[in-house]
């Protein structure tokens, strides 16, 4: 029965909902509930007597590993820390000003066919983008253009470094021989 | 379909199982070789050309698509061939290379590295044969100070990409390394200018004296100039250039909703 | 330092990335690396003797908790997805990456006999392989390089963990041509 439990362990480690002992069952074959129940069982006597920064807890009909009351500020630490993904308005917005710049609010509205103010607004907050000037034409608009962060994350030396659309577009042909 | 005898066929098709397994001309060869139990650094390259020669037919017969490569390779091969063939002037030319030795040394390379794919086929691979947690689904975006994800410039200029496809053919100004290496320098040249508010055209130029930074220097001036950023005057013929912004960027309330620090 | 180490087995536990020494020290006040070090190890020890489902990982720069072996087919079903692999093609194109890198396609089209821009898009878009920068020969190349990610996925520490070609040191000591 260490197998049955090894496997259970697993499961319910790598599971981002809680498993019921149904849905456990169900996965593995020629197992019955009792047996899968024992495990679990198991498990959460042998994490609970340990003490440790995981435990097995029952809910939501069925069973999920937590964390210790005692690390919660540093998970929220972790959390708080953790890299956020740039939307996909962001990562076009931005790349628009990255291949265009100097580039005006209006030119990349132009480009994306959508209002940009969001995003814009976004990726100045992240200091990717900043305002790099104004035209001397009526209103007198703000120029964009990339920031040093954004040399940073993208892992460039300089802008040059940028791939080009015709070097991306060498990379989709497929058969270049026929 | 004409009545071809079934042992040709059956022939035919081993070949074409074989040739679905090969990676390129080159995987097609030691392929051959391990097959005749050859000493790779003593091909006999006669009979190595014929074999490889007739799995290309095979390939032709049953209409693939042959890989421009198989018939470099071919050539390759048939040149060695035939250099071999010419006799060896033993008194001149001594030290005379074997007419083999790159493609054997192309061979042994590209083993190596097909065995180093094997090594790490062979380890156990996150998602394959082991796991771990899964990212949590919450996520927290557009929270000013988090860092941002690891992201590569290759997502960049794939979301480029799709913003100029989807907004079709108007925006198709090509971009090339040149385009960039400019935005570069007029980045630069702004950063200058919001710093210092005026400069000469030397002091633009800085130490950095090569005909390529001159060039792209004074290009981007010029595009500053006709973007109506930036303004040059000169006092007269032959004296300093000297470079303003356009439009100071102190005192600018108007953010286009975008409020930042700058 | 119970509670140090428990701390720091919920914060691995709660990561979907691997976590670093250096990053787990400036999440915890107080502490120096060599405490978070020495907490990290007895979880790496207690996991591996205890042989359960989970056990605790040195990869990419850093530590995470993955599953035992024995329980693959059963997460398979759980997760419902094939396993991910690669092909043959995007494996070897890894390979001359990984080695030499930084590196050209077309270093690795001379060496694989083949073109290779199919596969060497597929490890970008799988996020196995980046763009690293260009080299200063005309025509400023493009050069790749593998990723953190390629390190996680293949449950290396670093690169320097990678065996050494064999053949090409046989090669370059035998010297049969000249």
């Amino acid at each position: 029965m260490k197998e049955l439990k090894t496997i259970i362990e697993s499961l319910l480690f790598v599971s981002d909902i809680p498993l019921s002992i149904k849905k456990m069952k169900e996965l593995l074959d020629d197992v019955s509930e009792a047996d899968v129940a024992a495990a679990v069982r198991e498990l959460v006597d042998e994490y609970s007597r340990r003490e440790g920064g995981v435990f097995l807890a029952e809910v939501a009909g069925g069973f999920q590993f937590r964390t210790a009351d005692i690390s919660t500020p540093w998970i929220l630490k972790l959390r708080g820390g953790r890299p956020a993904s740039l939307s996909q308005a962001a990562l076009e917005t931005l790349a628009v000003v990255a291949y265009r710049q100097p580039v005006l609010k209006s030119d990349i509205e132009q480009v994306r066919g959508v209002d940009v103010s969001a995003a814009l607004k976004g990726l100045l907050e992240k200091n990717l983008v900043r305002v790099v000037g104004r035209k001397d034409v009526p209103g007198r608009p703000i120029m964009y253009g990339t920031t040093k962060r954004f040399l940073e994350v993208f892992g460039l030396k300089d802008l040059s470094e940028l791939p080009t659309l015709r070097e991306l577009n060498e990379l989709e042909e497929e058969e270049p021989f026929d | 379909m004409n009545g071809a005898p079934i042992g040709g066929i059956s022939g035919v098709m081993d070949y074409r199982i074989k040739l679905d397994i090969f990676e390129g001309p080159l995987d097609l060869l030691l392929y051959l070789i391990r097959k005749n139990e050859i000493d790779i650094y003593d091909i006999p390259i006669s009979m190595i050309t014929e074999q490889y020669i007739a799995y290309l037919d095979a390939m032709k017969s049953l209409n693939l698509d042959l890989a421009g490569e198989y018939l470099v390779l071919a050539a390759t091969l048939l040149h060695i061939k035939s250099r071999m063939l010419l006799p060896v002037h033993e008194e001149e030319g001594a030290e005379e290379e074997d007419p083999r030795a790159e493609l054997v040394r192309q061979l042994l390379e590209y083993q190596a590295f097909k065995e180093a794919a094997l090594d790490l086929n062979n380890r156990k691979l996150l998602d394959r044969d082991l796991f771990a947690r899964q990212e949590p689904v919450d996520d927290i975006d557009d929270d000013g100070d988090s860092p941002i994800r690891e992201v590569g410039v290759f997502e960049l200029v794939k979301a480029f990409q799709r913003v100029i496809t989807e907004r079709g053919g108007d925006f198709t100004m090509e971009i090339d390394t040149e385009t960039m290496s400019l935005s570069q320098r007029v980045s630069e040249i702004l950063d200058l200018l919001n710093e210092k508010r005026t400069l000469t055209f030397d002091e633009l130029l800085g130490r950095e004296f090569n005909r390529r930074s001159v060039v792209f220097t004074f290009l981007a001036l010029l595009e500053l100039m006709k973007m109506r950023v930036a303004r040059a005057f000169q006092q007269a013929p032959y004296e300093t250039i000297r470079i303003y912004l356009a439009v100071e960027l102190e005192g600018t309330e108007d953010h286009e909703g975008a409020e930042n620090d700058y």
